[in-house]
């Protein structure tokens, strides 16, 4: 599969050039390089297994042993270097021996299951095997081996199975050398050598599921659980991560239209085959069922959705557009793009608001993350962009991070970041919060400068104080590359009294020798490189920071060559090249002032249309003018403003206020809530285009399945247009990237052509810079002369006080994703599952919070509760959450001050005060009522994580859908008496389980999860798949998530009768789910259910309770049967059913409801309440099922999940009411 | 207990954290005091000095000298190597297991004496060789075999 | 004047109650009023005689044992103080046969000397060598020892000075001596002698390392099968530091060097040197492959001469009496000479060091005496665990590094373990592979499971189980060790296997002629 | 739209620039950034406001308002 050659070890850069001969071939390579790597390079082929050329050789397998001419023995070729005139030989007799000796000794110690192995055919051991003639194991396989080792199932993307381990490290190495993690090692020594991770599992261990450990793997020891499922891919596409602003390079590895895995490509320029949990595992939720595919129009945000044709969307959605433009004005509308959309996407967009709307009312989300850095780096270095490839931090001694958390947020690169730091290079790190790069394993800041949220520019002044003062500036730099007027400005304002360490250290909270030795270090310890996130722009002087880092990187000479610079570290895949293309209101692209005439002629005459020349509103001002009533529609493309925007309540105020607002997006997002139009969208697996990276890399986004809603994205907004009467003719999203190249000078060689051959490329790229520009500024800045700015350090407005005493920040988490959109449909949520407010221990004290506490944070913009984690990860009187769960409503405490430059918003500093509380804030409730109602209101609602998500807050069902414990408890109302009362029930558990034959899942039951070995091998019995409990080997209970797997070991003999049987058989015998033999067919939540909204009265359901008995003809006859009742809403039995079986008697029911129409009303079963049964309630779109007897667990979550009210215990004057009780009134 | 031991692995921890090559120094010094190595200590010593757990999982694992767990009250090592296999130490180990009525690496129903193997003590010109919590005895025969269980025992 | 009494200190000695003699001879001479001066000495390496008592008297020192502690008041009461006639008594030390036909260089002062004493240390010629080498460039030092022939003692016998050259000539902010004392091989205890015996040439012999490289750390990486090692080295270099022979200003030269034990913890591939250094480094002791070497890129990475305890405790005789003192003794390659360690079944086991080129059959008859069960000795085998066994037609072989390789066997750290003709050699090529299972890293494939596969044919073919094939087996997995393991380890386990293989095939089922 | 919402907005790009030693570029410089980033709406809202007293306007600013209103509208 892999279509990359392997040379086995690293490839070396030496200017000296070394010749050797190896079998008779003459080959020269670079001094250093190993034997090994300089047979590949000559088309040699040696054995190998632990050398592989992302790792540094190892020397262990000795398969890749050689002779040379002259020498003793028998060197491993990936150990040896390469020297001038050796002769080598890779095959002779003698090493043939050897490699077999070895091989023979791998093999008395590894399964001899090729065939049925995941890996087969993508094995490197088979291939080794093969490839040494191997063709007998005279050890015999009874010797001591590790055959029956457990495999670890616990990664819920990949397994390990140490029975196939062949003990090479690669995996070990890939952890330490590549990821920098080492969360594997070798346990033990000699034979009994075994990866391990020191901990219970996978899972428990300090394994942040890079998959750089699975993709090292030689066997199928590590293996993603996707090719389990579906064996070995086919055929692969190379594309572009749509997560974080790395923008590695992946290889989607497909099987027809199925991805079966995701790998790095090892020619990714910015990734070079490295990726992380996210990047390599999480792209579940392109093919999940929460995707809406269809578009759908409604009049109000209060009314259900009606599904409509593409034709019908687009056309609704212009003459919305077209009405409002006529009453309102031109700019009364306007459109959002995202980050996370293509350059071609935002292109397209922003040219349908300037060029078909008229109007410059367009923006992009990094107006709330990156929006000061263009500001910033624009006004003094003259280029809205970072300055420096990831690659350059190899060359870089001082490494200066500043409010960014790269482990967490840009994980690749922080891998790459912390090779160079254990190389030797320094570290500072300016964070309020000990970010993992303080100290970790084998990293260790050399000063981490803890400063208060807020004071970034006081930092910045303080530490230009000592680099002006101890005359650190590099004076012929900033003399030869810098306006020198702006310098000595900035100089004499930095050599100020009150900017000095001494008189900010206290502002800061940071020590002022700390603060001197950091700028000493910075400004004097060689190539010093900056890199900065959102801790820098997020701020009420995000932009004057921005600045603050151009002038000191300037005054030292810090930019202009590999190893230094001033490096953003873009949150979104696609940051910078939303922003190249012009998606801010007074930009086109490339960066131009809307207002320059030159510009505005060149894109008036390629367009066609008169342009306005005119700044237009920016995100925050859509939404105040929405409020103030003059702005009315909003085309808002992938981007979800309500829950990534902050003071959440006031981004709802402007959206309600708004009379059309078109959403698209793979899901019904928070935004959509409040939408009229939706168009869904495509993932990126499903369109073309380009993403541009925190480099400035543009690289190339392509399609490998079709897109389930039918459209790219840029066909939507294209079609769009022409509905609004300006044809845009594209046909291919390269035809897009072909008119952004001729428009914009920066981008000028940019094309696919181009980017199929070099694979990605960083602007600028144009006839001066054919394959573009690694490192800017090189000999001059972009803007001419570097310009200073002066910084002054203005506290923020969001003060504490004693209301609100502490200072709420926000930062993200490595498993999720900004909003958690995509990575909350995917198993990402095991480490992640809900926001968590970390606090200090002494404030946590204080308040008397406990670990795990609900905790009321309140700020003045709102309040929301969340769970409390005890930690001093924070320093007091700070404290900290992530925002990636809408329910969390992290935006609903965060403010409306913003940076004074681009309206950034100051998400790093609100100030708050937390309390122990017991339930969720109001704005939390009253979201999830409104949620669900939103998502009721969608036809077809495979809601399944919205709905989850929407209540997993809510302690009565926070657990997962599946437990593996026998019974649960679990909050509910009885009704007794006339009175209702809140109280404590339990509930017994059913659990899908699988029995699973020799390797093949036979049939699905659920049953309580106790005795599971009992249940096994008496169905084994029953079905007659044994005839004796001897014929069952051993039986392994596997708990996953989707349910419990029985893995039995039966005789070879019974399985080939039963694979026999299964073939002839139409149906399955055996009572278990209908048709399900797996665990992922077993547990569905009903598809396209419509429950209806009837509410009903609590007299009816009693009067029924009553009423039904004299109505089981069958059972007074008999006493031995169940029946299903219908009750209409005034509590009269019109139907029923009866059956030995209860759901049967539920089936007869629902059949002649749906012959004899629809009468509303619900349905009394006499038996207990199954999953099914609810199952088959909510399929029929029955809003109420009461039940005679005890539901199960997994009953009453499902019922919670669909909307389904379920009672249970109803008998004579009570009932208990398990789920949704505001339908009983 | 278990708060005592782990102030003395901090105590430990502290004492060591600016020593290069800190890991093998701090096990040793841990085992001295505490007896063992607790994996409970894994997880500050990999804070302390920046390693993983995994690593130390993997260091304590790879010697042989140190323990995860209590042993008894006394270790018995008997030498397993070749001079000491020519002076007839196999029919030493023979007799000490059924004496002791436990294997290599267990520990006697009493709690009393830890019977591990040893490969050499440098005592091969007086073998066969045995040691008694690190006092090493040369020349064991039975007779002074059953006298160091007994001294065991009752000290 | 107080009488002088020695006992040894010495584990070995201590092994068979030394400390229990010394302490009657205390309480013995405090009960007859007698006014003792008892020092703890080394061994003299005359391990049957143990625990040998020796008192100073106007002859000399006369010697008495092996002295049990039941034996100390009939000492007294027959005057021993004064050297008189006892059962015990051997009389002078000096004129003890077994002592007198060595050559003692490395071991002048063991057993003499109190170990830790740095006055008696220097009385003894201590600290000569470092005199001479403080007033020597690093380049004159490293040639001295060059000229001597001294060749690595830890079984390589790799040339010393080679080695130190390559250190002194690699640039680096920092540079480290290691000795290698994880003396793991059965039948070997020089290194715990010197240690235990006469720490302080060891110290000296650092120290001289660390001048001509250019080093000032040094770290003695000690196997922790050693605890009475670690106390006398701990105070040696306590003592050497107070007495400024240790530090930042090494006998007011202005140069440093600092010294530090470190304990190794029971893992014999541990004394190879590359695995060592990892195990300094406070990882996992895996065998790193060469190049680099530890010469260019040793502990931490820095350039780092690892030498043996015997190599570095020989610099400082070199440094004292010159290269060509050293160099005229030996034979052939094999230069000066070779600390032997006499063990197993031999009658008088104990330390010969003599200039090479004495045969085994010296050593073991003239020197051992025979075996000790009194049966003819069937086997020998030299060189630590990794040796190969030689049979008596090859004993007269000289000890020379080359002469042995001749006959497909190692001198190694210069362990010498006889067995008598009870002796089954199928057991111990079992055994071999055995304890090369026990003590693999697990790195190299042949190694990690290519021993435990050895002992598993081997049972095979002690049962007769299909028995050529698993014979041919045994031969096939032996030579896929020796070619394709990644250290020695893995590497010559097949020496004692197939030694014992093909010089006793009746042992394994094998007629003789079938054997090679 | 609320025109307390301009006035910070405009205070606190008033408080970057007035930091520069010359203030009459100061003044200069706070127009051309409203000029160049607001849009036309809210900048006319603002010379309004600015007009009618410039209640809670810093002082810089709203002289620079006054002195370069012909740019901004």
């Amino acid at each position: 599969m892999s279509k990359y050659t392997d040379f086995g070890t690293p490839a070396k850069t030496s200017a000296h050039q070394i010749t050797l001969e190896i079998d008779g071939t003459q080959i020269t390579v670079a001094e250093g390089t190993s034997i090994m790597h300089a047979a590949m390079v000559g088309g040699v082929t040696v054995p190998k297994l632990c050398a592989t050329d992302s790792l540094d050789p190892y020397g262990s397998c000795r398969l890749c042993l050689v002779e040379i001419e002259g020498r003793r023995g028998y060197p491993a070729s990936c150990t040896t270097p390469v020297a001038e005139g050796i002769k080598v030989k890779t095959q002779t007799p003698k090493l043939a021996d050897i490699r077999r000796g070895v091989m023979e000794l791998y093999i008395s110690d590894h399964p001899l299951d090729c065939l049925t192995c995941a890996t087969n055919g993508d094995c490197e051991l088979q291939d080794m095997a093969g490839a040494v003639g191997l063709r007998e194991v005279r050890y015999g396989y009874d010797g001591e081996n590790h055959l029956k080792a457990e495999k670890d199932t616990s990664n819920p993307y990949f397994q390990f199975d140490p029975s196939k381990c062949i003990v090479c490290s690669r995996c070990v190495r890939a952890c330490e050398e590549v990821q920098g993690t080492y969360a594997l090692t070798i346990q033990g020594r000699g034979f009994e050598s075994k990866v391990a991770s020191g901990t219970e599992n996978f899972l428990e261990s300090e394994c942040v599921s890079c998959g750089a450990c699975v993709q090292a793997c030689p066997t199928a020891t590590l293996i993603e659980k996707s090719v389990v499922q579906h064996g070995v891919p086919e055929h692969s596409v190379t594309t572009t991560c749509a997560y974080c602003g790395v923008g590695c390079s992946f290889d989607a590895e497909m099987k027809g239209e199925q991805v079966v895995r995701m790998v790095p490509s090892k020619n990714g320029g910015a990734n070079h085959g490295h990726s992380c949990v996210k990047g390599r595992f999480a792209w579940g939720y392109a093919t999940h069922q929460d995707r809406i595919t269809t578009p759908m129009i409604r009049k109000s945000i209060h009314d259900a959705w009606t599904e409509v044709s593409w034709d019908e969307a687009i056309n609704y959605a212009a003459s919305e557009i077209t009405r409002i433009q006529a009453k309102y004005g031109k700019e009364a509308v306007g459109g959002i793009t995202s980050s996370r959309c293509t350059n071609e996407e935002v292109y397209v967009t922003q040219k349908l608001v300037r060029a078909v709307l008229g109007t410059n009312n367009v923006d992009t989300c990094a107006r709330v993350c990156h929006s000061p850095t263009g500001y910033g780096l624009k006004q003094t270095l003259g280029e809205s962009a970072g300055t420096q490839t990831f690659d350059s931090v190899m060359h870089s001694d001082v490494i200066f991070v500043i409010g960014a958390n790269p482990t967490d947020g840009h994980p690749v690169f922080a891998s790459q970041m912390k090779r160079r730091l254990r190389e030797g290079a320094k570290l500072i790190v300016a964070d309020p919060r000990q970010i993992d790069l303080v100290s970790s394993t084998h990293v260790k800041a050399d000063y981490h400068l803890k400063l208060r949220p807020g004071t970034n520019v006081a930092l910045i002044s303080a530490m230009s104080h000592v680099i002006v003062t101890e005359g650190l500036v590099n004076e012929a730099f900033v003399k030869e590359r810098c306006e020198i007027d702006s310098f000595e400005a900035w100089r004499d304002f930095a050599a100020k009294q009150e900017n000095s360490p001494e008189a900010l250290s206290e502002a800061l909270g940071v020590p002022a020798e700390d603060l001197r030795a950091a700028a000493r270090l910075y400004a004097t310890g060689g190539n010093a490189a900056i890199y900065y996130g959102l801790g820098v722009t997020e701020h009420s002087q995000g932009s004057t920071m921005v600045m603050g880092i151009a002038n000191l990187s300037m005054a030292t000479a810090n930019v202009g060559r590999e190893g230094v610079g001033v490096n953003p570290l873009r949150g979104q895949n696609n940051v910078q090249g939303s922003c190249d293309m012009g998606s801010m209101p007074h930009e086109y692209p490339g960066y131009r002032h809307v207002s320059d005439d030159a510009t505005h002629a060149l894109f008036e005459t390629a367009w066609g249309r008169p342009l306005s020349k005119e700044p237009g509103l920016r995100i925050p001002n859509m939404l105040d003018e929405a409020i103030s009533g003059s702005f009315k529609a909003l085309y808002c493309v992938g981007e979800d403003i309500v829950q990534s925007d902050p003071n959440t309540q006031h981004v709802t105020h402007g959206l309600e206020s708004m009379e059309c607002v078109i959403v698209q997006d793979l899901f019904l997002n928070e935004t959509a809530m409040y939408a009229h139009v939706f168009f869904p969208g495509a993932s990126f697996l499903e369109k073309s285009g380009t993403f541009t990276n925190a480099e400035r890399r543009i690289s190339p986004v392509r399609r490998v399945m079709t897109p389930k809603n039918g459209y790219e994205d840029w066909e939507v907004t294209a079609k769009l247009a022409n509905a609004l009467g300006y044809p845009m003719h594209y046909s291919h999203a390269s035809d897009i990237l072909d008119e952004i190249a001729a428009l914009t000078p920066t981008f000028k060689g940019v094309s696919f052509k181009k980017l199929d051959e070099l694979g990605s490329v960083q602007w600028p790229c144009d006839d001066a810079n054919p394959s573009g520009t690694p490192t800017m500024h090189i000999d001059e800045f972009v803007r001419g002369k570097g310009k200073f700015f002066i910084t002054e350090y203005v506290p923020t407005t969001e003060k504490v006080n004693a209301k609100y005493p502490l200072i709420l920040t926000t930062g993200r988490i490595l498993s999720q994703y900004n909003v958690g959109a995509q990575t909350r449909r995917t198993q990402n949520v095991t480490w992640h599952t809900e926001d968590i407010i970390e606090i200090h221990p002494h404030d946590a004290e204080d308040r008397g919070i406990k670990d795990g506490d609900w905790v009321g944070i309140s700020s003045r913009a709102g309040e929301t509760v969340l769970h409390a984690k005890i930690t001093e990860r924070v320093q007091p009187g700070v404290v900290y959450t992530t925002f990636h769960h809408p329910e969390s409503g992290a935006n609903v405490i965060t403010t409306d001050i913003s940076d004074w430059a681009t309206n950034c918003p100051e998400f790093k500093v609100t100030a708050v005060q937390l309390t122990k509380v017991t339930q969720l804030s109001e704005w939390q409730r009253e979201y999830k009522v409104f949620s669900q109602e939103q998502i009721g209101f969608v036809q077809h609602p495979k809601n399944e994580v919205n709905a989850k998500s929407a209540c997993i807050l809510m302690p009565d069902v926070k657990q997962p859908l599946i437990t593996q414990t026998g019974s649960s408890r679990l909050m509910v109302q009885k009704w007794q008496a006339d009175e209702l009362k809140s109280l404590e029930d339990c509930v017994a558990e059913e659990v899908p389980v699988a029995m699973i034959y020799n390797g093949i899942s036979h049939a699905v039951m659920l049953a309580t999860p106790l005795d599971l070995e009992d249940f096994a091998l008496g169905f084994s019995l029953a079905e007659g798949i044994l005839n004796s409990p001897k014929e069952l080997y051993g039986i392994e209970v596997v708990q996953q998530a989707s349910g419990i797997e029985l893995k039995m070991d039966i005789a070879s003999g019974r399985f080939s009768q039963l694979k026999n049987r299964r073939r002839s058989m139409t149906g399955r015998t055996g009572c278990g789910l209908c048709g399900a033999e797996s665990l992922e067919q077993a547990l569905r939540l009903p598809d396209g259910v419509n429950i209806s909204k009837d509410v009903f009265d609590k007299a009816a359901l009693l009067k029924a309770l009553k009423n039904a008995a004299s109505q089981q003809v069958l059972q007074s006859e008999t006493g031995a049967t169940h029946a299903s009742f219908w009750v209409n809403p005034n509590g009269d039995v019109t139907m029923v059913r009866e059956d030995v079986g209860r759901h049967n008697a539920l089936d007869k029911l629902l059949g002649a409801r749906a012959q004899q129409g629809t009468e509303a009303g619900f349905v009394l079963t006499t038996s207990r309440a199954s999953y099914e049964m609810v199952q088959k309630v909510a399929v029929a779109g029955v809003a109420m099922l009461v039940a005679i007897s005890a539901p199960t667990g997994l009953a009453v979550r499902v019922a919670e999940q669909c909307g389904v009210t379920l009672v249970g215990f109803a008998r004579f004057e009570q009932f208990v009411v398990y789920t949704h009780p505001e339908r009983l009134v | 207990m278990v708060e005592e031991i782990l102030v003395s692995i901090e105590k430990h921890i502290q004492a060591h954290i600016n020593v290069p090559g800190a890991l093998m120094p701090l096990l040793h010094a841990i085992q001295d005091d505490v007896g063992y190595v607790p994996e409970s200590s894994y997880s500050p010593i990999a804070k302390a000095l920046n390693l993983s757990v995994a690593e130390i999982h993997g260091v304590v694992t790879f010697y042989h000298h140190f323990r995860t767990h209590a042993p008894g009250k006394h270790i018995l090592q008997i030498c397993r190597a070749e001079s000491c296999q020519a002076m007839g130490s196999e029919a030493l180990e023979i007799y000490v297991k059924k004496t002791l009525g436990v294997d290599y690496h267990q520990t006697t129903s009493d709690g009393a004496i830890t019977l591990e193997p040893i490969y050499c003590l440098g005592n091969c010109a007086c073998s066969p060789a045995a040691s008694i919590d690190d006092q090493v005895c040369g020349r064991v025969d039975i007779d002074r075999v059953n006298e160091i269980i007994a001294e065991a025992r009752a000290a | 004047m107080a009488i002088k009494i020695y006992v040894p200190r010495d584990s070995s000695a201590l092994s068979l109650g030394a400390n229990k003699v010394a302490a009657n001879i205390q309480a013995e001479a405090v009960k007859r009023g007698i006014e003792i001066n008892l020092v703890r000495n080394g061994s003299r390496g005359l391990f049957w005689l143990e625990t040998m008592v020796e008192v100073a008297t106007s002859k000399g020192r006369v010697a008495y044992g092996p002295v049990m502690p039941k034996d100390v008041a009939s000492l007294f009461d027959a005057d021993f103080i004064n050297g008189e006639a006892h059962l015990l008594n051997l009389g002078l030390t000096d004129e003890i046969e077994w002592l007198k036909k060595q050559e003692r260089l490395t071991f002048a002062r063991v057993g003499i000397t109190d170990p830790v004493s740095l006055e008696d240390y220097v009385a003894h010629d201590g600290y000569k060598g470092l005199k001479n080498a403080l007033a020597m460039s690093g380049a004159e030092i490293v040639k001295e020892v060059t000229d001597s022939g001294l060749r690595g003692r830890g079984g390589a016998a790799f040339p010393t000075g080679i080695k130190w050259n390559t250190v002194l000539n690699a640039p680096a902010d920092q540079k480290y001596i290691v000795c290698n004392a994880d003396e793991g091989d059965s039948g070997t205890y020089s290194d715990r002698m010197i240690m235990e015996g006469d720490p302080l040439v060891l110290v000296e012999g650092m120290t001289i390392a660390g001048l001509a490289v250019g080093a000032t750390q040094g770290y003695i990486y000690l196997r922790s099968e050693y605890p009475d090692a670690l106390v006398t080295l701990n105070e040696a270099i306590a003592n050497a530091y107070q007495a400024g022979y240790l530090g930042d200003d090494i006998c007011g030269s202005g140069k440093q060097f600092h010294l530090e034990v470190r304990r190794a913890a029971g893992a014999y591939v541990c004394g190879e040197e590359t695995s060592l250094l990892e195990s300094l480094e406070g990882k996992r002791g895996l065998v790193r492959f060469k190049p680099p070497l530890p010469a260019i890129e040793g502990l931490f990475g820095k350039p780092t001469v690892v030498n043996n305890v015997i190599s570095l405790a020989t610099v400082p005789i070199v440094l004292d009496k010159g290269g060509q003192f050293y160099q005229d003794f030996g034979m052939g390659r094999s230069r000066g000479t070779l600390p032997i360690q006499l063990a197993g079944n031999i009658k008088q086991c104990g330390l010969v060091e003599k200039a090479f080129g004495v045969t085994l059959r010296e050593l073991l008859y003239d020197f051992g005496g025979g075996s000790a069960s009194g049966k003819p000795i069937r086997a020998v085998q030299v060189g630590g665990p990794l040796g190969a066994y030689l049979p008596e037609s090859q004993f007269d072989t000289p000890l020379d590094y080359e002469k042995f390789s001749e006959i497909w066997a190692v001198l190694g750290h210069g362990g010498i373990v006889a067995f008598d003709d009870t002796v089954d050699m199928a057991k111990m090529a079992r055994y071999a592979f055995e304890f090369c299972a026990v003590e693999s890293c697990g790195k190299c494939t042949p190694c990690r499971i290519g021993s435990t596969r050895g002992v598993e044919v081997m049972d095979k073919i002690i049962a007769k189980e299909d028995h050529a094939k698993n014979i041919t087996l045994v031969r096939d997995l032996s030579d896929t060790m020796l070619n394709g393991s990644l250290c020695a380890l893995g590497g010559m386990t097949p020496y004692p296997v197939l030694s014992a293989m093909n010089h006793f095939p009746e042992d394994f089922g094998l007629e003789k002629g079938q054997a090679a | 739209m609320n025109v307390e919402q301009l006035i910070t907005m405009a205070n606190q790009i008033g408080t970057f620039f007035k930091s520069s030693p010359d203030q009459e570029q100061a003044k200069k410089d706070i127009v051309m950034h409203l000029k160049r980033f607001w849009a036309l709406s809210m900048r006319l809202q603002l010379i309004e406001h600015a007009q009618q007293e410039g209640k809670g306007l810093e002082p810089i600013v709203k002289e620079a308002i006054i002195q370069h209103q012909a740019l901004l509208a």
